[in-house]
């Protein structure tokens, strides 16, 4: 049952993008695409909840071979465990909410059919990524969300920007790719295959047949398969590609570049979590943890509302990396499936915002296009230009005009923030906050410490800068009176899917991550050298940790937790128990204060107006330019890594036409003129001073000789005779 | 009549058939002089099939072969003197001398 | 020396009016005239091949020669020659040469025929053989010789097309 | 006797052309078409009764005696290496002509001619299986591609086609003189001689994998190995022996470029493996074996191309040109694939020669299609094509992924395997070469974004959409490219065997 259905739920969007392939190929249009393809989308995802029932308990793969060599197979299959069922639930689920939120919001568009086909493709390349079984195929699926990723970034790609943006987002990508690849040309050198599960499978090979002397080796290859994910999860240094690609249609960046694709990296972390070594977790957790406060202090001064958001994404995701490189797997999918749900919720809302001034912006488009440039003062002459219709300067008070998105905006930013209790990424992301904290005290790590304390910070930015986008937006006056007359709330298609979004924030509906039999994180036989098997136990304190019961729920939490910690950990017994139970309840509650401490200097400066935002940019000038100028990195890459290789390009090509084209039109002058003037030099002098002298006799000759050719034939036919006459007369008769 | 009558006859015919070709001064009699020297050659084929091999009568085929060629040849060599005579204006072969050295 | 019948006569008149006949057109001044010269030496020969016992190279030659290349010598000399030009200019030296060589050359035809041992004695034994035209027939058709034939009769397709393409008045396009 | 009918058809197809009057082109169009379609229609049979479980050489006809003597022998068969690429090559040639159809402007009789006169060569090349047959066949190709530049290409033809016949030649002598040096010592074991000298293909491999035959000595075959790796190193091309590919291109009619690029390139690796590697393992282990530099010789080679290709087509800004240099880049990957001497390496190879012939088609005909509308070829010139064409420009996306390696496609499988064969010996090489996998993503990209991205070009509003002619050559290629993409089993059915055959051969010495 299980092979058809997962069968069923990848065939559902292929046939809806087919399709289109199709009938645009004969220069056809499908008038209901955006019907066939939502109904492709929403009968995978009632497909994907039959599944949950298949899957528990033991996870299953299917493989068929797709590609036999003489000795070697790479064979292609599904593999079924219940992060696989949750992912294929998140990804329909929001892909069909965006769906139907597409049908309001791009419905005016002249290529609308076309960006129907697009997400079905893309929601096929998705799921195929996500019940992949072998690296190969994640590969695949890898790589065709990301020009899922382009063709959609590129979606409007009469504008430049957007025509950058996806080419940016695609090339930014493919260098973590290629990351991957080397380290999955590594893996497969050492075990001939590229399947992950099974007897053959890398992982039981791993644990089966290497030895401390492939640490090293280990720890290279987990981190170059991890640059892929740095690439399409936007993790430092290859993030700069995420705010860009807000380029795209805002229901594209709720699916592609918030939900599922960007999380896809987080997906293949945790997928290849059995082979992480220490060292390549520990990687894993830097990046991480450094992505999550560098994003989070570049959102704080954005006024485009998409790309706050894109920033928070990238922070968030760094969040989960730090999570999964500490060990705490449930905890970083857990993150996963909520932020998957409030940050499609953040963008679709944010979405309906910029919907509802649009109708404005065109209107006004033509006597005030560049009038938004002189409206603030100094901070426009650093920066990017921002399309009105996302500039939160020109919003404000709008909870009024749009009740809905505001509530369901207020409960996703609740949640992101961490307000604790009754909102579902408190929870996720606590759980993080416990699980690093708890690493940390477990092997006495002074980088797990420091990480925690990065990941605090973080997150009380997080509760700060989307409150500030919240403030902004929804609070306060109107700051554009003419843009605010025009604000309207949005169709019923769009706020359907923002309510379901919204109840998918409280943590009733994540259920499934509270049931500590569901997810169960795999053995990571690798994780330990043999330095750290012999402190682990000496570190233990015997905590005496006691667990918050609220809503009955936390105990569930830590009790997972343990199963986590303790599957990891050889030497897990009591004392460690205790010590997963001590990290929890100080994460819970140092969690809490950052989060409040956030929302009320948010609060302070965006509502109040205790604070000045400015008067404070203008004290810290450094810092605040740093953020505005998102630590240079676009600079950087631009002015220098572009250039440069604009520049090598440019060398080879020159190097190509003047040196080695060079060389051999030099060879062919060479030949021609030099050689062959000495040639001729000593051809005119000496030879043919010889064949000159044979020449003149000759034509001497030849001018006595041609008299005889007197063109008549009989005289010929005459001279033919007499030489028969003679040469009989010779042999025959003498 | 021996084989031998049939030869003297044939090598007068060839010999009036070269002087032909070699003293005239139209191109016509000169194709005339070619006639007879086939007609030579037919005949000796047929003496020789008749005389040599008096079963096999594969010589009087050559010699109808012979006469084939012979039409086909008068044909071209008509055709040609008629074009050169329109380039021309004349058939005399000792004025067709446009390969004199 | 065998008997001199009626038929060593008639032999012999044909070969003499066979060479007689080639003089003269070798020697005549008319062109018309030695065209039916010619005529009468293709007859000539034609009877020879009778006494060959060759019937149908006989037939051939007569209608062949007489009836399709001689009439075409005829058309030649009509369209070719203007009233002047009926008459054969010869040179006298050119004459002299010639005659030289073809009398050098007959005399060295005549040695050889003489004095190939194989030739001697070959009489004609007077057997009459079936008429040939049956045997002929059968190996030009369905024997060794039905390739040659196909391409002689290819070759005087070309050649007729040839001659037709060649003679034809220049179009000029 | 079905190779041979599918190898001369095409010629008799030239006779026949040659014999059509000069005025009637629709007509000589037509039976061009017809005899390039019967070659076509025979290697689908071909395709459907080839026997995939063998390695052995199937559908020979031969040998018949050809020159006694010298023993030359006309001996044609096909095995797993050489039929796909006899397949391509009959693929491609209906869809070259039908691609001609409108843009050939002059003298169309005797391009068709000639096109099939090297359509003949093109197919005798991958199925002799005499070492003389072959490289008359390999002349064969050069004469009517010369013309075929020479005569219809673009402003400064002449000067491009002497460059290509020269290069050839010049290879082709080294080539010829190692042939002979085989030949030669093709009947000495033990310094003595013994029987005849032979030129054919399969009893060569044999003898040189006897112990103590002339042939099999190491010395002489590190030699001979180098005469025939430089002819088919131009032909392929391998740094430094490139620059002819660029100039040849950007001069050539679109439909000869496509000939170009899909199939006279794989002549040169088809021989490289042909000959190179079957023929002389103890060759090819010196350039191969990873040891010093000359061990890592022919890696480096690969390397270089696929660097060195890369970037100097991201530096173009005629997409011809470009397309050329990304033809370069990609067969780099070949040459890797080839050195690494395993199955992934060298199933990636001959993978990557049949995708790389058909995906280069593809952007070649797409090329020509914009050449015949906008009369130009320079990047920067296009702009916002994408509102003007969308079919056109859907396809293009298409055939850039493809080419750039974007999996599901076909470009990738053979760019993959060549790569995870060429890391079991080469690590560092090939860390090193996966800079092009980046930088091929990056020119066409940027290409994709200059013509077609972006606001529309004024000029170009009125540029018309792509044509149901043009579609029809594009459509096979493109379904093949995701077909091979998707299920590349279908390829590397066929030639499985003779590649484990291959490799056992490698490892025998």
């Amino acid at each position: 049952m299980v092979v058809p259905l997962i069968s069923f739920i990848l065939l559902c969007p292929l046939a809806a993008f087919a399709v289109f392939g199709i009938l645009g190929l004969a220069n056809k249009r499908f008038p209901r695409q955006d019907y066939l393809s939502t109904a492709a989308m929403l009968i995978a995802l009632a497909c994907s909840f039959l599944l949950l029932r298949e899957v528990v308990p033991s996870p299953e793969a299917h493989t068929v071979d797709w590609l036999s060599l003489g000795n070697v197979t790479f064979s292609m299959g599904f593999y079924l465990d219940s992060v696989t069922v949750i992912m294929l639930i998140v990804v329909t689920l929001v892909s069909s909410l965006v769906h139907i939120f597409s049908m309001g919001y791009m419905h005016d568009d002249p290529r609308y059919p076309r960006f129907f086909a697009y997400l079905s493709l893309f929601s096929f390349s998705m799921l195929f990524l996500v019940v992949s079984d072998n690296l190969l195929g994640i590969y695949i699926g890898w790589e065709l969300v990301g020009l899922c990723s382009y063709l959609l970034i590129g979606f409007w790609f009469e504008k430049d920007s957007a025509a950058n943006a996806c080419k940016k987002a695609f090339l930014t990508t493919r260098v973590g790719d290629v990351g991957m690849f080397i380290g999955m040309m590594m893996l497969f050198t050492k075990f001939q295959t590229l399947s992950l599960y099974g007897e053959d499978g890398i992982f039981t090979l791993a644990a089966s047949q290497l030895t401390t002397g492939d640490m090293v080796w280990l720890s290279i290859a987990g981190v170059l398969i991890f640059c892929g994910a740095i690439g399409k999860s936007a993790q430092m240094p290859l993030h700069t590609w995420l705010p860009d690609a807000m380029e795209g249609p805002t229901p594209v960046s709720a699916l592609i570049h918030a939900a599922t694709m960007v999380a896809a990296g987080v997906y293949l972390t945790a997928r290849m979590f059995p082979i992480l070594t220490e060292t390549s977790s520990l990687v894993i957790a830097y990046v991480g943890g450094i992505t999550a406060l560098v994003a989070a202090t570049i959102a704080i001064v954005r006024f485009d509302i998409k790309r706050v958001l894109a920033y928070s994404t990238i922070s968030q995701l760094g969040y989960m990396m730090l999570a999964i490189g500490a060990g705490s797997y449930v905890a970083g999918l857990f993150h996963l499936t909520t932020h998957a749900f409030f940050k499609a919720l953040l963008f679709l809302g944010s979405g309906s915002v910029i919907h509802a001034f649009h109708a404005m912006h065109a209107h006004a488009h033509d006597d005030e296009k560049h009038d938004h440039e002189h409206a603030d003062d100094e901070e426009y002459i650093l920066g990017s230009e921002i399309p009105p219709d996302q500039d939160m300067r020109n919003m404000g008070g709008l909870r009024h005009k749009m009740p809905i998105t505001f509530i369901t905006m207020l409960i996703a930013t609740l949640s992101i923030s961490g307000v604790p209790f009754i909102f579902s990424g408190f929870w996720s992301k606590d759980k993080i906050l416990a699980g690093v904290l708890g690493r940390a005290m477990e092997w006495n790590s002074i980088h797990h410490y420091i990480l925690f304390v990065i990941a605090l910070l973080a997150a009380g930015i997080t509760a700060f800068y989307m409150f500030r986008l919240i403030f902004m937006t929804f609070f306060g006056e109107p700051r554009n009176q003419e843009m605010h007359e025009m604000a309207h709330e949005s169709p019923l298609s769009m706020t359907v899917p923002l309510i379901v979004l919204a109840l998918l924030s409280f943590p009733a509906v994540n259920t499934l991550w509270f049931n500590k039999d569901y997810v169960k994180p795999p053995q990571q036989s690798h994780l330990h050298a043999p330095t750290h098997a012999q402190l682990a136990p000496d570190t233990k304190t015997g905590g005496t940790g006691v667990a918050l019961s609220l809503f009955g729920v936390s105990e569930a939490v830590a009790a997972e937790e343990d199963a986590g910690q303790g599957t990891q950990d050889v030497h897990g017994d009591d004392g460690h128990h205790g010590s997963a139970h001590t990290a929890h309840t100080i994460a819970m509650v140092l969690s809490i204060i950052v989060a409040g401490l956030g929302i009320f200097l948010s609060w302070l400066f965006y509502h109040r107006r205790a604070l000045s935002a400015e008067s404070v940019a203008t004290t810290f000038r450094p810092v605040y330019n740093l953020f505005w100028h998102k630590y240079y990195f676009d600079e950087f890459y631009d002015g220098v890594l572009v250039a440069l290789t604009v520049w090598k390009a440019r060398l080879f090509a020159r190097f190509d036409g003047s040196v080695v084209d060079g060389i051999v039109n030099g060879v062919g002058l060479v030949t021609r003129d030099i050689l062959a003037a000495f040639v001729g030099f000593f051809d005119n002098r000496v030879v043919d001073g010889l064949v000159n002298r044979v020449a003149k006799i000759t034509w001497a000759i030849g001018g006595r000789i041609r008299r005889i050719q007197t063109g008549a034939i009989q005289t010929y036919l005459f001279v033919v005779l007499v030489g028969i006459v003679l040469l009989i007369l010779i042999f025959r008769v003498l | 009549m021996t084989l031998q009558h049939y030869l003297v006859i044939s090598a007068i015919l060839f010999t009036l058939g070269i002087f032909a070709v070699l003293t005239r001064r139209n191109a016509i009699s000169i194709l005339m002089g070619i006639e007879l020297i086939l007609n030579s050659c037919n005949l000796n084929f047929a003496a020789f099939s008749r005389f040599m091999t008096p079963e096999d009568i594969s010589g009087q085929i050559i010699a109808i072969f012979g006469i084939v060629l012979a039409a086909a040849e008068a044909a071209v060599f008509l055709a040609i003197i008629l074009a050169i005579y329109r380039e021309f204006g004349s058939i005399r072969p000792d004025e067709v001398d446009t390969l004199k050295g | 020396m065998e008997e001199f019948t009626l038929k060593t006569f008639i032999f012999y008149g044909f070969a003499l009016t066979t060479v007689a006949s080639a003089l003269l057109v070798v020697t005549v001044r008319n062109i018309v005239h030695a065209a039916f010269s010619l005529m009468v030496t293709l007859f000539g020969v034609a009877g020879l091949y009778v006494f060959l016992q060759a019937d149908f190279l006989a037939a051939t030659q007569v209608i062949v020669y007489v009836g399709g290349i001689l009439v075409l010598i005829l058309f030649g000399v009509m369209m070719t020659s203007g009233r002047l030009e009926m008459r054969i200019h010869i040179e006298r030296g050119q004459l002299l040469l010639g005659g030289a060589v073809a009398l050098v050359l007959l005399m060295l035809l005549l040695t050889v025929i003489a004095n190939t041992p194989a030739w001697k004695n070959r009489i004609d034994d007077g057997t009459e053989l079936p008429p040939t035209t049956e045997r002929i027939g059968e190996l030009i058709l369905n024997g060794p010789f039905l390739l040659p034939f196909e391409v002689v009769s290819v070759l005087l397709l070309v050649a007729l097309i040839g001659a037709a393409l060649i003679s034809r008045k220049e179009v000029r396009d | 006797m079905l190779l041979s009918l599918m190898i001369f058809i095409p010629l008799l197809g030239m006779i026949v052309v040659l014999l059509l009057p000069r005025e009637s082109e629709e007509l000589v169009k037509r039976v061009t078409l017809l005899f390039t379609l019967i070659p076509l229609a025979l290697a689908v049979y071909l395709f459907i009764t080839y026997d995939r479980s063998t390695a052995g050489t199937q559908f020979f006809h031969g040998p018949v005696p050809w020159i006694d003597a010298f023993n030359i022998q006309y001996h044609i068969g096909v095995d797993g290496l050489s039929v796909t690429l006899l397949l391509l090559t009959a693929l491609l040639g209906p869809i070259c002509v039908i691609a001609s159809w409108r843009n050939i402007e002059k003298g169309i009789k005797a391009y068709m001619a000639l096109f099939l006169l090297l359509e003949t060569g093109m197919l005798g090349f991958f199925a002799a299986l005499d070492l003389f047959l072959f490289y008359v066949f390999f002349e064969l190709t050069l004469l009517p591609m010369y013309f075929l530049i020479g005569i219809w290409g673009g402003p400064r033809r002449e000067y491009a086609a002497i460059k290509f016949f020269l290069y050839t030649l010049f290879g082709s002598v080294l080539m010829l003189v190692a042939m002979i040096a085989v030949y030669l010592n093709s009947n000495i074991v033990n310094g003595v001689a013994e029987g005849l000298r032979t030129f054919d293909i399969p009893t060569l491999i044999t003898l040189a994998a006897t112990q103590g035959h002339a042939l099999a000595d190491s010395d002489f075959q590190i030699w001979v190995f180098l005469g025939f790796f430089i002819g088919f190193a131009v032909k392929v091309p391998i740094f430094p022996f490139h620059t002819w590919l660029p100039d040849a291109h950007v001069e050539a009619p679109t439909a000869i470029s496509v000939i170009l690029a899909g199939i006279l390139l794989k002549m040169g690796t088809y021989g490289l493996v042909r000959v190179n590697m079957a023929m002389f393992p103890q060759g090819l282990d010196h350039f191969t074996n990873g040891i010093g530099f000359w061990g890592n010789s022919l890696a480096l080679l690969g390397f270089i191309n696929i660097v060195y290709g890369s970037f100097c087509a991201l530096a173009q800004t005629d997409f011809k040109k470009l397309v050329a240099y990304s033809s370069i880049g990609h067969m780099g990957f070949v040459i890797l694939g080839l050195a690494a001497r395993n199955d992934p390496g060298i199933t990636g190879a001959i993978l990557q020669m049949f995708n790389h012939g058909v995906i280069s088609a593809m952007l070649f005909l797409l090329v020509g299609v914009l050449y015949d509308r906008a009369h130009h070829r320079e990047i920067n010139g296009f702009g916002g094509l994408g509102t003007r064409m969308p079919i056109y420009t859907g396809i293009t996306t298409l055939a850039f992924m493809a080419s750039l390696g974007l999996p599901g496609l076909s470009g990738f499988v053979g760019e993959a395997l060549s790569l995870l064969g060429a890391y079991d010996k080469f690590k560092f090489l090939t860390i090193l070469s996966t800079i092009g996998i980046v930088v091929g993503a990056a020119y066409f990209l940027w290409t994709l974004q200059r013509v077609f991205l972006g606001t529309l070009n004024p000029k170009y509003e009125a540029l018309s959409e792509i044509n149901g002619r043009e579609i029809l050559t594009l459509v096979p290629l493109a379904i093949l490219t995701v077909l091979l993409g998707v299920w590349p089993n279908l390829a590397i059915d066929m030639f499985r065997e003779s590649v484990t055959n291959l490799i056992n051969v490698l490892h025998a010495i």
